[in-house]
Protein backbone atom coordinates (compact mmCIF):
# COMPACT_ATOMS: atom_id res chain seq x y z
CA UNK A 1 0.00 0.00 0.00
CA UNK A 2 1.49 3.54 -0.38
CA UNK A 3 1.05 6.45 2.14
CA UNK A 4 1.62 10.07 1.73
CA UNK A 5 3.60 11.56 4.23
CA UNK A 6 3.41 15.62 5.79
CA UNK A 7 5.47 17.60 7.44
CA UNK A 8 4.69 21.22 9.36
CA UNK A 9 6.78 23.84 10.82
CA UNK A 10 9.97 22.70 13.14
CA UNK A 11 9.01 18.85 11.87
CA UNK A 12 9.75 20.07 7.97
CA UNK A 13 12.37 21.90 9.20
CA UNK A 14 14.26 19.14 11.05
CA UNK A 15 13.19 16.38 8.11
CA UNK A 16 14.05 19.11 5.39
CA UNK A 17 11.02 18.22 3.56
CA UNK A 18 7.83 19.24 3.45
CA UNK A 19 6.38 16.17 2.37
CA UNK A 20 6.71 12.62 0.95
CA UNK A 21 5.74 8.95 0.45
CA UNK A 22 6.07 5.39 1.31
CA UNK A 23 5.13 2.32 -0.10
CA UNK A 24 4.59 -1.06 2.67
CA UNK A 25 2.56 -3.69 3.20
CA UNK A 26 -0.40 -3.94 5.11
CA UNK A 27 -0.12 -3.14 9.02
CA UNK A 28 1.63 -0.44 8.59
CA UNK A 29 1.58 2.37 12.11
CA UNK A 30 2.26 5.96 12.51
CA UNK A 31 5.25 5.26 14.22
CA UNK A 32 6.42 2.84 11.51
CA UNK A 33 6.46 5.86 9.34
CA UNK A 34 7.68 8.33 11.52
CA UNK A 35 10.52 5.59 12.03
CA UNK A 36 11.33 5.60 8.81
CA UNK A 37 11.00 8.86 7.59
CA UNK A 38 12.57 10.17 10.43
CA UNK A 39 15.71 8.17 9.91
CA UNK A 40 14.83 6.32 13.38
CA UNK A 41 14.48 9.49 15.40
CA UNK A 42 13.14 9.20 18.77
CA UNK A 43 8.99 10.77 18.56
CA UNK A 44 8.58 13.65 19.86
CA UNK A 45 6.21 13.92 23.10
CA UNK A 46 4.63 17.21 22.05
CA UNK A 47 4.33 15.77 18.59
CA UNK A 48 0.96 15.53 16.38
CA UNK A 49 -0.57 13.71 14.03
CA UNK A 50 -2.92 13.64 11.52
CA UNK A 51 -4.79 11.33 9.19
CA UNK A 52 -6.25 12.26 6.42
CA UNK A 53 -6.21 16.00 8.24
CA UNK A 54 -8.09 14.72 11.33
CA UNK A 55 -6.18 14.68 14.56
CA UNK A 56 -5.72 11.21 15.85
CA UNK A 57 -4.14 9.72 19.25
CA UNK A 58 -2.05 6.51 20.09
CA UNK A 59 -0.78 4.91 17.42
CA UNK A 60 -3.36 3.88 14.37
CA UNK A 61 -3.05 1.56 11.53
CA UNK A 62 -2.79 3.19 8.02
CA UNK A 63 -4.67 2.02 4.80
CA UNK A 64 -3.88 2.15 1.56
CA UNK A 65 -3.93 5.89 0.14
CA UNK A 66 -3.96 7.48 3.97
CA UNK A 67 -2.31 11.34 3.93
CA UNK A 68 -0.43 11.34 7.40
CA UNK A 69 0.94 14.24 8.33
CA UNK A 70 3.29 15.06 11.59
CA UNK A 71 3.54 18.52 13.29
CA UNK A 72 4.45 20.59 16.60
CA UNK A 73 2.13 22.43 18.86
CA UNK A 74 -0.34 24.32 16.83
CA UNK A 75 0.33 28.07 17.84
CA UNK A 76 -2.50 29.48 15.49
CA UNK A 77 -4.92 32.55 16.85
CA UNK B 1 -20.91 31.06 8.58
CA UNK B 2 -18.04 31.87 6.30
CA UNK B 3 -14.25 30.50 7.53
CA UNK B 4 -11.59 32.33 5.91
CA UNK B 5 -7.97 32.12 5.29
CA UNK B 6 -6.62 35.24 4.27
CA UNK B 7 -3.28 35.74 2.88
CA UNK B 8 -3.40 39.45 2.93
CA UNK B 9 -4.09 41.98 6.01
CA UNK B 10 -7.64 42.83 6.60
CA UNK B 11 -9.35 45.16 8.64
CA UNK B 12 -11.28 43.06 11.44
CA UNK B 13 -13.61 45.59 12.59
CA UNK B 14 -14.83 46.71 8.96
CA UNK B 15 -15.20 42.79 7.88
CA UNK B 16 -17.97 42.56 11.03
CA UNK B 17 -19.78 45.79 9.62
CA UNK B 18 -19.42 44.34 5.87
CA UNK B 19 -20.35 40.86 7.11
CA UNK B 20 -22.93 42.14 9.21
CA UNK B 21 -24.59 44.12 6.37
CA UNK B 22 -24.89 41.41 4.24
CA UNK B 23 -26.97 39.35 6.51
CA UNK B 24 -30.01 41.07 5.98
CA UNK B 25 -31.31 40.07 9.40
CA UNK B 26 -31.33 43.83 10.80
CA UNK B 27 -33.47 43.18 14.03
CA UNK B 28 -33.15 39.79 14.06
CA UNK B 29 -30.21 39.51 16.31
CA UNK B 30 -29.96 41.09 19.79
CA UNK B 31 -26.51 39.91 21.05
CA UNK B 32 -22.79 40.42 18.73
CA UNK B 33 -19.73 39.20 20.01
CA UNK B 34 -16.56 39.92 18.54
CA UNK B 35 -13.00 38.56 19.27
CA UNK B 36 -9.84 39.86 17.57
CA UNK B 37 -6.08 38.24 17.47
CA UNK B 38 -3.89 41.03 16.47
CA UNK B 39 0.21 40.56 16.33
CA UNK B 40 1.60 42.27 19.04
CA UNK B 41 5.34 43.54 18.97
CA UNK B 42 6.78 41.49 21.92
CA UNK B 43 5.90 37.65 23.09
CA UNK B 44 7.87 35.70 25.79
CA UNK B 45 9.89 39.21 26.60
CA UNK B 46 10.98 39.79 23.31
CA UNK B 47 10.85 42.16 21.01
CA UNK B 48 9.44 40.59 17.71
CA UNK B 49 9.89 42.04 14.44
CA UNK B 50 7.48 40.17 12.00
CA UNK B 51 5.99 36.50 12.09
CA UNK B 52 5.08 33.84 9.14
CA UNK B 53 2.08 32.09 9.81
CA UNK B 54 2.31 28.22 8.15
CA UNK B 55 -0.87 26.33 7.96
CA UNK B 56 -1.94 22.90 6.82
CA UNK B 57 -3.52 23.61 3.28
CA UNK B 58 -7.02 21.67 3.42
CA UNK B 59 -7.54 20.42 6.96
CA UNK B 60 -6.57 24.04 8.90
CA UNK B 61 -10.49 24.86 6.69
CA UNK B 62 -11.63 21.68 7.32
CA UNK B 63 -10.62 21.92 11.18
CA UNK B 64 -12.44 25.59 11.31
CA UNK B 65 -15.55 24.21 9.72
CA UNK B 66 -15.87 21.68 12.12
CA UNK B 67 -15.02 23.96 15.49
CA UNK B 68 -18.12 26.63 13.58
CA UNK B 69 -20.38 23.35 13.20
CA UNK B 70 -19.88 22.34 16.33
CA UNK B 71 -20.21 25.69 18.18
CA UNK B 72 -23.62 26.00 16.19
CA UNK B 73 -24.79 22.95 17.15
CA UNK B 74 -24.03 24.31 20.85
CA UNK B 75 -25.56 27.64 21.27
CA UNK B 76 -27.95 28.92 19.33
CA UNK B 77 -25.85 31.42 17.01
CA UNK B 78 -27.54 32.66 13.90
CA UNK B 79 -24.37 33.30 12.31
CA UNK B 80 -20.58 33.10 12.70
CA UNK B 81 -17.80 34.95 10.92
CA UNK B 82 -14.21 33.26 11.14
CA UNK B 83 -11.23 35.30 9.54
CA UNK B 84 -7.14 34.28 9.84
CA UNK B 85 -4.71 35.32 8.59
CA UNK B 86 -1.81 33.08 7.29
CA UNK B 87 1.62 33.93 5.52
CA UNK B 88 3.83 36.99 6.34
CA UNK B 89 2.02 39.16 9.06
CA UNK B 90 3.47 42.50 10.43
CA UNK B 91 2.91 44.07 13.61
CA UNK B 92 -0.72 45.65 14.60
CA UNK B 93 -2.15 43.14 11.79
CA UNK B 94 -5.48 41.92 12.86
CA UNK B 95 -4.40 37.81 12.76
CA UNK B 96 -7.86 36.59 13.72
CA UNK B 97 -11.12 37.33 13.87
CA UNK B 98 -14.12 35.39 15.37
CA UNK B 99 -18.08 36.67 15.50
CA UNK B 100 -21.06 35.41 16.62
CA UNK B 101 -24.46 36.68 16.29
CA UNK B 102 -27.68 35.77 18.44
CA UNK B 103 -30.21 36.42 19.69
CA UNK B 104 -28.83 36.24 23.10
CA UNK B 105 -25.82 36.72 24.84
CA UNK B 106 -24.42 33.99 26.32
CA UNK B 107 -24.91 31.99 23.56
CA UNK B 108 -23.26 34.43 21.35
CA UNK B 109 -20.41 35.16 23.99
CA UNK B 110 -19.70 31.63 24.13
CA UNK B 111 -19.93 30.14 20.86
CA UNK B 112 -17.15 32.81 20.31
CA UNK B 113 -15.03 31.92 23.10
CA UNK B 114 -15.43 27.99 22.34
CA UNK B 115 -13.96 28.85 18.65
CA UNK B 116 -11.17 30.68 19.55
CA UNK B 117 -9.86 28.39 22.08
CA UNK B 118 -10.62 25.43 20.16
CA UNK B 119 -8.96 26.69 17.25
CA UNK B 120 -5.87 28.02 19.52
CA UNK B 121 -5.64 24.71 20.85
CA UNK B 122 -6.07 22.40 17.81
CA UNK B 123 -6.78 23.99 14.70
CA UNK B 124 -3.60 23.39 12.55
CA UNK B 125 -1.12 26.86 12.39
CA UNK B 126 2.25 27.51 13.82
CA UNK B 127 3.25 30.83 14.07
CA UNK B 128 7.20 31.60 13.51
CA UNK B 129 8.64 35.08 14.90
CA UNK B 130 11.58 37.13 13.76
CA UNK B 131 13.30 38.50 16.77
CA UNK B 132 16.69 40.57 16.66
CA UNK B 133 18.89 37.27 16.61
CA UNK B 134 16.95 35.12 13.97
CA UNK B 135 13.63 33.67 13.95
CA UNK B 136 11.92 31.47 16.13
CA UNK B 137 8.92 28.90 16.75
CA UNK B 138 6.24 29.71 18.93
CA UNK B 139 6.72 26.69 21.09
CA UNK B 140 2.77 26.78 22.41
CA UNK B 141 -0.08 28.64 23.27
CA UNK B 142 -0.85 29.76 26.73
CA UNK B 143 -3.87 29.71 28.31
CA UNK B 144 -4.95 33.24 27.27
CA UNK B 145 -4.63 34.95 30.96
CA UNK B 146 -1.79 37.18 32.60
CA UNK B 147 -2.94 35.87 35.67
CA UNK B 148 -5.56 33.20 36.63
CA UNK B 149 -8.73 35.60 38.48
CA UNK B 150 -11.07 34.62 40.97
CA UNK B 151 -14.70 34.27 39.86
CA UNK B 152 -16.30 37.49 39.98
CA UNK B 153 -18.77 37.94 43.31
CA UNK B 154 -21.95 38.03 41.54
CA UNK B 155 -23.63 38.62 44.76
CA UNK B 156 -21.61 42.05 45.73
CA UNK B 157 -24.22 45.23 45.43
CA UNK C 1 -11.41 54.23 30.50
CA UNK C 2 -14.83 55.94 29.26
CA UNK C 3 -18.41 55.15 29.97
CA UNK C 4 -20.67 57.28 28.68
CA UNK C 5 -24.68 56.96 27.94
CA UNK C 6 -26.03 58.06 24.35
CA UNK C 7 -28.92 60.22 24.25
CA UNK C 8 -29.00 59.38 20.60
CA UNK C 9 -27.82 56.44 18.11
CA UNK C 10 -24.47 55.45 17.40
CA UNK C 11 -22.66 53.01 15.43
CA UNK C 12 -20.91 50.40 17.72
CA UNK C 13 -18.48 49.01 15.25
CA UNK C 14 -16.92 52.93 14.25
CA UNK C 15 -17.25 54.14 17.96
CA UNK C 16 -14.85 50.93 18.74
CA UNK C 17 -12.57 51.72 15.48
CA UNK C 18 -12.69 55.38 16.86
CA UNK C 19 -11.52 54.94 20.12
CA UNK C 20 -9.03 51.94 19.51
CA UNK C 21 -7.35 54.10 17.09
CA UNK C 22 -7.30 56.71 19.93
CA UNK C 23 -5.54 54.30 22.39
CA UNK C 24 -2.79 54.92 20.20
CA UNK C 25 -0.99 51.96 21.77
CA UNK C 26 -0.71 49.82 17.91
CA UNK C 27 1.19 46.34 19.04
CA UNK C 28 0.89 46.95 22.43
CA UNK C 29 -2.06 44.51 23.01
CA UNK C 30 -2.94 41.35 21.37
CA UNK C 31 -6.55 41.04 22.20
CA UNK C 32 -10.11 42.93 22.03
CA UNK C 33 -13.45 41.25 22.83
CA UNK C 34 -16.50 43.21 21.70
CA UNK C 35 -20.27 42.76 23.37
CA UNK C 36 -23.08 44.15 21.47
CA UNK C 37 -26.55 44.24 21.98
CA UNK C 38 -28.91 45.78 19.93
CA UNK C 39 -32.48 46.32 19.42
CA UNK C 40 -34.66 43.46 18.53
CA UNK C 41 -38.07 43.44 16.99
CA UNK C 42 -39.60 40.91 18.91
CA UNK C 43 -39.26 39.82 22.57
CA UNK C 44 -41.50 37.18 24.68
CA UNK C 45 -42.90 36.19 21.64
CA UNK C 46 -44.16 39.60 20.19
CA UNK C 47 -43.59 42.04 17.92
CA UNK C 48 -42.05 45.19 19.48
CA UNK C 49 -42.00 48.67 17.35
CA UNK C 50 -39.63 50.71 19.99
CA UNK C 51 -38.66 51.22 22.91
CA UNK C 52 -37.99 53.98 25.93
CA UNK C 53 -35.01 53.16 28.14
CA UNK C 54 -34.90 54.87 31.73
CA UNK C 55 -31.73 55.44 33.92
CA UNK C 56 -31.42 56.85 36.82
CA UNK C 57 -29.00 60.25 36.20
CA UNK C 58 -25.85 59.75 38.22
CA UNK C 59 -26.79 56.22 39.39
CA UNK C 60 -26.26 54.95 35.98
CA UNK C 61 -22.51 56.45 35.47
CA UNK C 62 -21.25 55.85 38.85
CA UNK C 63 -22.30 51.79 38.64
CA UNK C 64 -21.05 51.72 35.48
CA UNK C 65 -17.80 53.49 36.20
CA UNK C 66 -17.35 51.23 39.56
CA UNK C 67 -18.05 47.97 37.31
CA UNK C 68 -15.25 48.89 34.79
CA UNK C 69 -12.95 49.68 37.61
CA UNK C 70 -13.55 45.98 39.15
CA UNK C 71 -13.11 44.71 35.97
CA UNK C 72 -10.15 46.27 35.54
CA UNK C 73 -8.53 45.62 38.64
CA UNK C 74 -9.71 41.53 38.54
CA UNK C 75 -8.39 41.09 34.74
CA UNK C 76 -5.22 42.36 33.02
CA UNK C 77 -7.19 45.08 30.68
CA UNK C 78 -5.68 47.73 29.42
CA UNK C 79 -8.45 49.48 28.52
CA UNK C 80 -12.36 49.40 28.57
CA UNK C 81 -15.04 51.11 26.36
CA UNK C 82 -18.76 50.80 27.73
CA UNK C 83 -21.41 53.26 25.58
CA UNK C 84 -25.21 52.32 26.50
CA UNK C 85 -28.00 54.49 25.32
CA UNK C 86 -30.49 55.94 26.98
CA UNK C 87 -34.05 57.32 25.96
CA UNK C 88 -36.59 56.67 22.47
CA UNK C 89 -34.53 53.68 20.87
CA UNK C 90 -35.67 52.09 17.40
CA UNK C 91 -35.09 48.63 16.13
CA UNK C 92 -31.59 47.49 15.15
CA UNK C 93 -30.09 50.77 17.20
CA UNK C 94 -27.08 49.83 19.13
CA UNK C 95 -28.26 49.59 22.41
CA UNK C 96 -25.11 48.29 24.36
CA UNK C 97 -21.32 48.61 23.48
CA UNK C 98 -18.65 46.88 25.79
CA UNK C 99 -15.01 46.54 24.47
CA UNK C 100 -11.81 45.26 26.28
CA UNK C 101 -8.48 45.16 25.11
CA UNK C 102 -5.59 43.39 26.46
CA UNK C 103 -2.46 41.25 26.03
CA UNK C 104 -4.17 37.98 26.80
CA UNK C 105 -7.68 36.67 25.02
CA UNK C 106 -9.19 35.36 28.39
CA UNK C 107 -8.59 39.13 30.25
CA UNK C 108 -10.15 40.47 27.59
CA UNK C 109 -13.20 38.34 27.13
CA UNK C 110 -13.55 37.61 30.59
CA UNK C 111 -13.55 41.71 31.70
CA UNK C 112 -16.50 41.56 28.98
CA UNK C 113 -18.66 39.02 30.44
CA UNK C 114 -18.36 40.14 33.95
CA UNK C 115 -19.01 44.12 32.73
CA UNK C 116 -22.26 42.98 30.80
CA UNK C 117 -23.56 40.22 33.57
CA UNK C 118 -23.57 42.91 35.76
CA UNK C 119 -24.69 45.78 34.14
CA UNK C 120 -27.73 43.52 32.92
CA UNK C 121 -28.27 42.28 36.64
CA UNK C 122 -27.19 45.60 38.33
CA UNK C 123 -27.07 48.99 36.62
CA UNK C 124 -30.17 51.09 36.83
CA UNK C 125 -31.78 51.05 33.50
CA UNK C 126 -35.23 50.20 32.67
CA UNK C 127 -36.89 49.06 29.24
CA UNK C 128 -40.36 49.97 28.44
CA UNK C 129 -41.30 48.50 24.92
CA UNK C 130 -44.39 49.93 22.67
CA UNK C 131 -46.25 46.75 21.52
CA UNK C 132 -49.20 46.68 19.27
CA UNK C 133 -51.23 47.33 22.19
CA UNK C 134 -49.84 49.80 23.72
CA UNK C 135 -46.43 50.01 26.17
CA UNK C 136 -45.11 47.58 28.56
CA UNK C 137 -42.21 47.59 31.43
CA UNK C 138 -39.82 44.97 30.59
CA UNK C 139 -39.81 42.79 34.11
CA UNK C 140 -36.70 40.97 34.49
CA UNK C 141 -33.63 40.53 31.89
CA UNK C 142 -32.82 36.86 30.95
CA UNK C 143 -30.00 34.83 31.69
CA UNK C 144 -29.13 35.06 28.32
CA UNK C 145 -29.21 31.84 26.66
CA UNK C 146 -31.87 30.44 24.51
CA UNK C 147 -30.80 26.71 26.02
CA UNK C 148 -28.34 26.01 28.84
CA UNK C 149 -25.49 24.99 26.78
CA UNK C 150 -23.60 21.49 27.88
CA UNK C 151 -19.68 22.21 28.64
CA UNK C 152 -17.94 22.20 25.33
CA UNK C 153 -15.46 18.99 25.76
CA UNK C 154 -12.62 19.82 25.48
CA UNK C 155 -10.58 16.89 25.04
CA UNK C 156 -12.16 15.76 21.93
CA UNK C 157 -10.22 15.43 19.16
CA UNK D 1 -33.65 65.33 59.38
CA UNK D 2 -35.05 65.58 55.38
CA UNK D 3 -34.82 63.16 52.94
CA UNK D 4 -34.63 62.97 49.27
CA UNK D 5 -36.78 60.37 47.44
CA UNK D 6 -36.88 59.14 44.13
CA UNK D 7 -38.94 56.70 42.33
CA UNK D 8 -38.14 55.16 39.16
CA UNK D 9 -40.02 53.50 36.15
CA UNK D 10 -42.95 51.20 37.18
CA UNK D 11 -42.98 52.69 40.96
CA UNK D 12 -42.56 55.98 39.28
CA UNK D 13 -45.70 55.20 37.45
CA UNK D 14 -47.74 53.69 39.97
CA UNK D 15 -47.10 56.02 42.74
CA UNK D 16 -47.42 59.36 40.25
CA UNK D 17 -44.19 61.10 40.76
CA UNK D 18 -40.23 60.96 39.99
CA UNK D 19 -39.43 62.81 43.32
CA UNK D 20 -40.21 63.93 46.54
CA UNK D 21 -38.77 64.74 50.27
CA UNK D 22 -39.93 63.93 53.33
CA UNK D 23 -38.86 65.37 57.08
CA UNK D 24 -38.67 63.08 60.00
CA UNK D 25 -36.66 62.57 63.42
CA UNK D 26 -33.97 60.66 63.38
CA UNK D 27 -34.48 56.52 63.26
CA UNK D 28 -35.87 56.46 60.10
CA UNK D 29 -35.90 53.72 58.27
CA UNK D 30 -36.18 52.56 54.27
CA UNK D 31 -39.51 50.51 55.16
CA UNK D 32 -40.81 53.87 56.91
CA UNK D 33 -40.10 56.03 53.73
CA UNK D 34 -42.05 53.36 51.92
CA UNK D 35 -45.06 53.39 53.45
CA UNK D 36 -45.37 57.11 54.06
CA UNK D 37 -44.38 57.75 50.22
CA UNK D 38 -46.65 54.63 48.78
CA UNK D 39 -49.48 55.55 51.10
CA UNK D 40 -49.24 52.20 53.10
CA UNK D 41 -48.72 49.68 50.38
CA UNK D 42 -47.24 46.78 50.83
CA UNK D 43 -43.84 46.94 49.34
CA UNK D 44 -43.44 44.54 46.58
CA UNK D 45 -40.82 41.65 47.22
CA UNK D 46 -38.77 42.92 43.30
CA UNK D 47 -38.05 46.24 44.49
CA UNK D 48 -34.85 47.34 44.84
CA UNK D 49 -33.69 50.75 46.53
CA UNK D 50 -30.37 52.43 46.60
CA UNK D 51 -29.15 55.02 49.00
CA UNK D 52 -27.19 58.05 47.70
CA UNK D 53 -27.12 55.86 44.62
CA UNK D 54 -25.56 52.69 46.38
CA UNK D 55 -27.80 49.61 45.97
CA UNK D 56 -28.48 48.48 49.70
CA UNK D 57 -30.40 45.08 51.23
CA UNK D 58 -32.51 44.58 54.16
CA UNK D 59 -34.02 48.09 55.63
CA UNK D 60 -31.38 50.35 56.78
CA UNK D 61 -31.33 53.33 59.09
CA UNK D 62 -31.34 56.71 57.06
CA UNK D 63 -29.34 59.85 57.62
CA UNK D 64 -29.79 63.62 57.14
CA UNK D 65 -29.57 64.04 53.40
CA UNK D 66 -29.55 60.74 52.09
CA UNK D 67 -31.14 60.26 48.58
CA UNK D 68 -33.65 56.89 48.52
CA UNK D 69 -34.37 55.74 45.26
CA UNK D 70 -37.53 52.91 44.72
CA UNK D 71 -37.30 51.44 41.77
CA UNK D 72 -38.28 47.67 40.17
CA UNK D 73 -35.18 44.78 39.14
CA UNK D 74 -33.15 46.48 35.98
CA UNK D 75 -33.41 45.86 32.54
CA UNK D 76 -30.94 47.67 30.62
CA UNK D 77 -27.72 46.31 28.47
Amino acid sequence: MSIKVKFFARMREELGRAEDAMEHAAGLKVSDVWREMSGGREMPDSLLVAINMEHVKGDPELKDGDEVAFFPPVTGG
Amino acid sequence: MPVELRPAPFDALAEVKRYQESLGAAGKFGATCVFIGKMRDFNEGEEIRDMTLEHYPGMTEKHLDEICRQAKGQWRALDILVLHRVGRIEISDDIVLIAAWSAHRGDAMDATRFIIEDLKHKAPFWKKETVKNGERWVEKNTSGYSTRPAPPDKNKN
